[in-house]
């Protein structure tokens, strides 16, 4: 029982896929040979790297925080325990998809779908659009993610309501949800279940991120396909930051800047189903025959609101229709 | 009113020797019968045979005609006063003596004033609502007694259930034991250790030693007229001579004691036959000590104990060591002491070696 | 009481009919609990105060949705308690009142469920009994009833769940219970004319009360404290209410609510403390009283062979179905009611991967630390409060239980708290970001878990037998070596044993603390879940089943050790000097 | 050889009577001191005061000159037979009784020595390797016999450590005890409801009631010299007569017989003046059995019983209750019968009432 790493290390937090992470790694350690061997992944979810994050901002044990949402990450930011991303990486990535500080900056688009079974529902079968989840005919046909734990599906569940009501009055958006819930047949504890469910033919239907879904498909075979939706797909970010006062500050700046390199963007996305906020990484390939556009969303209002939200939807809607 | 009989019945532990060998002896209704012997002969588990907390490796047990060797504990009907107590430890003292009452739906008027009657019975009123772990141990037996006796059992089994109690209360909760055993005629079956008290109650006794019966018989007969030596000399701590018969006539005989030469008239005769070795058993109580050379042969004191009512001394007359009780009174021989003695011949009783 | 002046100075002399030696071993005792549990979880109740301020966080739990979510806690819990409480005890019953082939066997197996590993268990229980799940499916199948109607979810699954996975706790401390129980009460109730059904109920259940009490305790803290089932079934408990006001970023209401629950386990634990200190529990027999040997019908022994086969075999169903998915192929298994594809690769793959018996060696390891540790300080303060004659052993019982109460991931969070940064609180210790963190959070996760055990086999022991020790000139140490301890040998170990296979299967806390690179086996299984590559998720889960198995094998072993070693006769063998 | 002084020791449990009341005793080094008295008086309690078991909540307990009152039961080396026996279920008959020596570092061949003379000393040889759930009652009791016999200690306390022998084992290893006593000068404090045992063992015996001292003194003046009406009548069975003095000379005194009118000599009247109500104590065995109207005053037998050596009467006289027992022997009086009775003036006692 040894003490793990050294001075000269490079310690990060990722949420990402496990493969995905170990390539980049592998990546960035040929790039830079002086690392080789000192890089230390440690995965786990987003949520408890925050807290992980937080709990340890005495003596940070982590250099990098690799995978967040949007309000994962401003929340750390502002809770002063992250460090801004060195102005060269900063550069490159929009601004609509950072922190305006700089203090995270957005790795990827996470387009937000409605996908289904394709050995259950032809694609004539398939919802169209979001309003077509809660029409009559695919009560009990839905499977989802359970929102109240889950960053991904309250980002999703708040675009709804925002998307159907105005910034003072929810209830549209409430009435909404309600008859997604009476679709909705079953929530799902984790995504894990959440694929397993659907193929396993329990439901057809289900709303998730673009990446797992594809991933799922490409990995093991999943029989997945998601919906180009009518009036879009809500597109959320997921980012990357600097941990404040982390043992190596110089490896994490090296390592941002690999990371959110055009090459490395490129590859990701081409391999493991990323959309690239760097601006010159362009579309991946696989992208454009879907025929995704972006739904318009504001997320500044959304994030606001979500905790009110989320948290009437667990009172007051979920289970009750 | 139910007889219990033990055919024949033994009970063996793996493959040592058998703690219960062969007993076979029939326990009449109503009978208040004894199981005398030393520690670890048996006692109990033929108690526990009797219960059916014991399975009896041979033989079987019938309540009556009943062979109830296979039928379970609960539906035998015996009431026990278990060696150990056994109380309920989690039910406080009136819970413990109700719990037979409640098991034969007594109803709870009538269940409560049983039990106190039998706390009072034995001496325990006023402790109906103390925890088992706040009594002495002498209470806790109590508390085991009572519970056996307020369900009135059609067979009652007694294990030792007095030992622990002062002598005066012995005797009180002894007429207690008797009083209600006699008035329901309940079959009983009593282990003790105290010689007297298997005396003054039993109907009959059963001397065991290492599993096996050496006699059954009324307290009188067992104590006057032993079957074996064992018996003698466990009862009443007789002392068994050494003898060779020299004259029989009916049930009577002229022996000869080995080592100091006298001569002994003794009864228990029937079978002897002249010239036979044999022992014969003279109780402590049966000597009068005389002045040195009076007696039928003189003893030097190696011991004297006063014991209350009487004092015991410890002879030695050649190779013969004798036990020998008399009335305490002033006066008495000394350690060291010379003194003659005089079997009583009315009380020898000639004995199986 | 007077007091002659000739006695004042003996007066200050804190041994009222005991020993002052209790106290003298509190002190290490408590010590230990105050650097590692009072002080890192005090911060929980801290952090209560903040957010939209302690009224507000608390108020809003006497009301609404936290209110109706605690109370949803608190049935979930007092179900889970009934239903672990007749499994565990019905299974402890049938494998340990009979004697039949094989009983040795199955008892190893009756635990095993306890090492479904946590993430991957939970997917068990979806594959074997929701609506795609075998039994819903083979019913289906053969009956021609509809799938969905038996399929179980909502509170009952969470029931389900629970009661499957959290039984051992009422299985081993019964078990330990049913070996010391004195045979002559049995009897004396079946004397007085009670039925076996009477005779359970008036005599052996009351006795067994510490152990019941015991897995009632660590039941329904755990049910309260517990996450992934309720999730699983979608139930709102308060757990879910707490992640959700994590995931919002509302640490302050959640704090206040995971006070909340660890109140209510408090509460109680108090009722429970004070419905079995009513009474007394160890035989007051005369001499030493021998278990009951139960001269049981062939036909009896059957039946229980029979029963606890059964019981053994629906428990072990989720266990089998992880073993299952670990030789079937990923994905290929979607409507058939079995997988109809199967395949070694799973394993292959973990093995052919230099790096993947790691996160084995590494749980296994700091468990083990973990539960020495536990065994020490968890039997110890288990002495130290049953032989406790001053106030504030209540105290002492709720400072040892509290981390059980919590949900794993304020420990884990706590931990980080307290132990990153050299200070007062933690003499300076920095734990975090070395593996020492882990069997440290172990420790203090699972000390309860031989305490209690261990405080149920301590309220069969007769204190005589220690007095006698003493008397024959063995100081208190030796008396708690030669006497305490081997008596009360079976509860620590199934504390211990309790300890180890919770600390393998530990991830709520683990995910939080583990230092870089080495991950426990837990958070392996977790990743590679994530990544979907379930199936070789689910061979680590095997692999991990295989290797407590192997622990229980063990155990087992050890616990019937003595009884027959004495049959090596040897002459005047003494104890250990 | 130890002295032990109990310094107006006292013990209650919360708010209740206490079970032990200001006990001021010593007990000399090397003596043999018995305490007698009814089931629950405090007998074990007290002795486990002075093991250190139960911590006195008033008075001291000193060995020799140390106040031991806080001294932990290890650092006593006293060495305690338990009422309950208290016997390590997880040892076997050997390392229980080997455990006193182990923690006293003795030898391993000593030790393996002494444990089988112990065990042979109580009739337990060939039981070693026993597990002890394996063991009657009454093995079990010796073996926590032999585990304090063992080891030697300075002050020995035996709770009962023969309640469930029988008589012959009893009285074999009274001797047993006595011997390794005196051998090792041991101060020994012994707890028996058996009154014969304790006046033959005793050099002392102390009179307990519900946690009183009543008497201290040798077995002789406990029992020919009762302090108290209650150590008349608890020693014995003495028959306790209401009297009043009519004449007083030295020591004697003449009273007359409450309701029966008989005029009565007896001794122990130091203190009495003429005119005061007292009461005398005259032993079952002092009296004797005459035709009616022969003795002092006549009565009729209520109950008999047969014990042995002696048979004990039941008799009525007026209002009196009295018991009466004389040598077994043919044409005794039967139940019913009119008998006159004889006290026997020598031995009667003035006691306070
Ligand atoms: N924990 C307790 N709480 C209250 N009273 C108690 C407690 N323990 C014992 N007693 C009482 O104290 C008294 C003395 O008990 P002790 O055991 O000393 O009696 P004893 O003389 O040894 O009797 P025995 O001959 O029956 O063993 C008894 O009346 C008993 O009921
Ligand atoms: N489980 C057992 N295995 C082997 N031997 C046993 C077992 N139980 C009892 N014994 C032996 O059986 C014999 C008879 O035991 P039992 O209890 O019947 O004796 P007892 O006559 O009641 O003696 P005591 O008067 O001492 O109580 C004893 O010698 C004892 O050692
Ligand atoms: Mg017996
Ligand atoms: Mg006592």
């Amino acid at each position: 029982l040894n003490a793990a790493g050294g001075d000269d290390g490079l310690t990060i937090y990722t949420a990402r896929d496990k493969a995905l992470a170990e390539s980049v790694v592998k990546d960035f350690e040929e790039a830079n040979p002086e690392y080789k061997g000192k890089v230390r992944l440690l995965t786990l979810g987003a949520q408890e790297a925050a807290e992980r994050i937080s709990a340890e901002r005495g003596r940070p044990q982590a250099d990098i925080w690799w995978g967040g949402s949007s309000q994962q990450l401003d929340h750390a930011a502002n809770d002063g325990v992250l460090a801004p991303v060195p102005d060269q990486v900063r550069d490159r990535i929009p601004e609509r998809y950072r922190d305006a500080q700089g203090r995270w900056v957005g790795e990827m688009i996470l387009a937000e779908v409605v996908f289904y079974n394709d050995q259950m529902l032809t694609p004539e079968q398939a919802p169209k659009d979001w309003d077509d989840l809660i029409k009559p005919e695919f009560k009990d046909k839905i499977v989802v993610r359970d929102v109240a734990a889950s960053g991904t599906m309250r980002s999703i569940y708040s675009a709804m309501i925002s998307r159907n009501s105005t910034p003072d009055d929810p209830e549209p958006g409430y009435e909404w949800l309600r008859k997604l819930d009476a679709n909705t047949k079953v929530y799902a504890a984790n995504p894990t279940d959440l694929y397993l469910r659907i193929q396993r033919q329990e439901a057809p239907i289900s709303v998730w991120n673009l990446q797992d879904v594809m991933l799922q498909q490409k990995k093991s075979g999943a029989p997945f396909k998601p919906v180009a939706t009518t009036s879009g797909v809500p597109q959320l970010v997921d980012g990357v930051a600097k941990v404040k006062d982390g043992p190596n500050g110089a490896a994490a700046d090296q390592f941002l800047d690999f990371l959110l390199s055009v090459d490395e963007q490129k590859k990701l996305g081409e391999e493991y189903f990323q959309i690239p906020t760097v601006e010159g990484a362009g579309e991946p390939s696989w992208l454009a025959p879907l025929g995704l556009h972006e739904m318009p969303v504001d997320w500044e209002l959304v994030g606001g609101k979500e905790s009110e939200w989320i948290a009437h939807w667990s009172d007051r809607i979920k289970n009750q229709n | 009113m139910i007889p219990v009989r033990l055919d024949r019945v033994g009970k063996s532990y793996g493959s040592a020797a058998p703690v219960v060998q062969d007993i076979d002896v029939t326990i009449s209704s109503g009978e208040f019968f004894t199981l005398l012997g030393p520690s670890g002969c048996g006692k109990s588990t033929t108690l526990r045979m009797i219960a059916g907390f014991v399975t009896p490796t041979s033989g079987r047990i019938l309540f009556g005609d009943r062979d109830i060797t296979a039928t379970p504990p609960n539906k035998r009907g015996t009431g026990m006063v278990f060696q150990n107590y056994a109380l309920f430890p989690h039910y406080d003292v009136a819970q413990n003596v109700a719990y037979g009452l409640v098991t034969r739906k007594v109803a709870k008027a009538e269940r409560a004033e049983r039990v106190a009657a039998a706390l009072a019975a034995v001496g325990l009123d006023g402790y109906a609502d103390r925890r088992i772990d706040q009594l002495s141990g002498g209470q806790q037996q109590r508390v085991a007694l009572a519970r056996a006796l307020v369900i009135s059992p059609s067979v009652l089994l007694l294990d030792e259930p007095l030992s622990n109690l002062d002598a005066k209360l012995r005797e009180e909760t002894r007429v207690e034991i008797r009083r209600a055993q006699r008035e329901a005629g309940i079959t009983s079956v009593y282990v003790t250790h105290d010689q007297a008290e298997a005396m003054a109650m039993s109907d009959r006794i059963a001397v065991l030693e290492s599993g096996k019966l050496h006699q059954v018989g009324t307290p009188r007969e067992v104590y006057h007229q032993p079957a074996t030596a064992f018996v003698a000399k466990f009862i009443g701590g007789s002392n068994v001579l050494d003898a060779e018969v020299v004259e029989v006539s009916g049930d009577r005989a002229v022996v000869e004691l080995a080592g100091s030469g006298a001569k002994l008239s003794t009864g228990g005769a029937e079978q002897a036959r002249t010239g036979e070795r044999v022992a014969v058993s003279v109780r402590p109580e049966h000597f009068e000590l005389t002045e040195p050379g009076q007696g039928g042969f003189d003893a030097v004191v190696r011991a004297v104990e006063f014991t209350g009512a009487t004092c015991q001394f410890e002879l030695r007359a050649g190779d013969l060591e004798l036990s020998v009780a008399v009335p305490d009174r002033p006066g008495l021989p000394q350690l060291g002491d010379d003194v003659g003695l005089r079997p009583d011949a009315e009380h020898a009783w000639l004995v199986r070696p | 009481m007077s007091a002659p002046v000739v006695q004042t100075r003996r007066r200050k002399l804190p041994s009222p009919d005991g020993d002052r030696f209790v106290y003298v071993l509190a002190v290490p005792v408590v010590l230990v609990l105050l650097f590692l549990v009072v002080i890192p979880m005090a911060t929980t109740a801290v952090t209560s105060a903040g957010g939209n301020g302690f009224a507000a966080n608390y108020g809003s739990l006497f009301g609404g949705s936290s209110g109706q979510a605690l109370l949803l806690s608190l049935v979930s819990s007092l179900l889970s308690v009934f239903f672990c409480g007749l499994l565990g005890t019905l299974l402890a019953v049938l494998l340990h009142r009979f004697d039949f082939p094989g009983r040795r066997a199955l008892s190893v197996f009756a635990v095993l469920p306890m090492a479904l590993p946590p993430l991957i268990g939970a997917v068990s229980f979806v594959l074997l009994y929701s609506e795609t799940g075998i039994l819903p499916r083979t019913l289906s199948a053969l009956l021609g009833i509809d799938a969905a109607s038996t399929s179980v979810g909502g509170l009952a699954g969470v029931v389900l769940v629970h009661a499957f996975t959290m039984y051992p706790y009422f299985y081993l401390s019964v078990s330990a219970a049913l070996a010391g129980m004195d045979g002559s009460l049995e009897e004396a109730a079946t004397n007085l004319g009670a039925g076996r059904v009477r005779v359970w109920r008036t005599v052996l259940l009351p006795m067994l009360t510490p152990a019941l009490v015991s897995g009632a305790l660590l039941t329904f803290m755990m049910s309260m404290a517990s996450f992934t089932a309720p999730q699983l079934y979608n139930v709102q408990t308060l757990t879910m209410e707490i992640v959700s006001a994590r995931t919002s970023g509302n640490a302050a209401l959640a704090a206040a609510q995971s006070t909340a629950l660890s109140v209510v386990s408090i509460v109680f634990l108090l009722s429970m403390r004070w419905y079995q200190g009513r009474r007394v529990h160890r035989s007051l027999s005369k001499g030493t009283p021998s278990a009951r040997r139960a001269p049981a019908s062939a036909g009896a022994k059957f039946a229980a062979a029979l029963g606890s086969l059964l019981l053994t075999v629906v428990l072990l169903a989720p266990v089998l179905v992880i073993v299952l998915v670990s030789f079937s192929v990923d994905g290929a298994w979607t409507t058939q009611v079995l997988p109809t594809e199967y395949t070694l690769d799973n394993y292959l793959e973990i093995f052919s991967e230099p790096q993947s018996l790691l996160p084995i060696s590494v749980s296994v390891q700091t468990s083990l630390l973990a539960t020495a540790f536990a065994i020490v300080v968890g039997a110890a303060a288990a002495w130290v409060v049953a032989r406790w004659r001053k106030p504030g052993r209540g105290l002492l019982d709720v400072v040892i239980m509290l981390p059980w109460a919590l949900p794993g991931t304020v420990i884990g969070v706590n931990l980080v708290t307290a132990f990153n940064e050299p200070g007062v609180g933690n003499l300076g210790l920095t734990l975090v970001g070395t593996l020492w963190i882990l069997p440290v959070a172990y420790f203090v996760r699972f000390v309860p878990l031989v305490f209690r055990s261990t405080s149920a086999s301590l309220d069969q022991l007769d204190p005589a037998l220690e007095e006698a020790a003493r008397n024959l000139g063995a100081g208190p140490l030796r008396v708690l070596r030669t006497v305490t301890l081997p008596l009360v040998m079976r509860g620590v170990l199934a504390g211990a044993l309790l300890a180890f296979v919770d600390g393998v299967g530990e991830y709520v806390a683990s995910v939080v603390i583990y230092p870089p690179g080495l991950p426990p086996m837990s958070v392996e299984i977790y990743n590679r879940i994530y990544s979907s590559e379930f199936g070789t998720a689910a061979a680590y889960g095997a692999l991990q089943i295989v290797l407590i198995l192997i622990v229980l094998a063990v155990s087992n072993r050890l616990g019937q050790g003595p009884r027959q070693k004495r049959s090596a006769a040897a002459p005047a063998v003494v104890p250990a000097a």
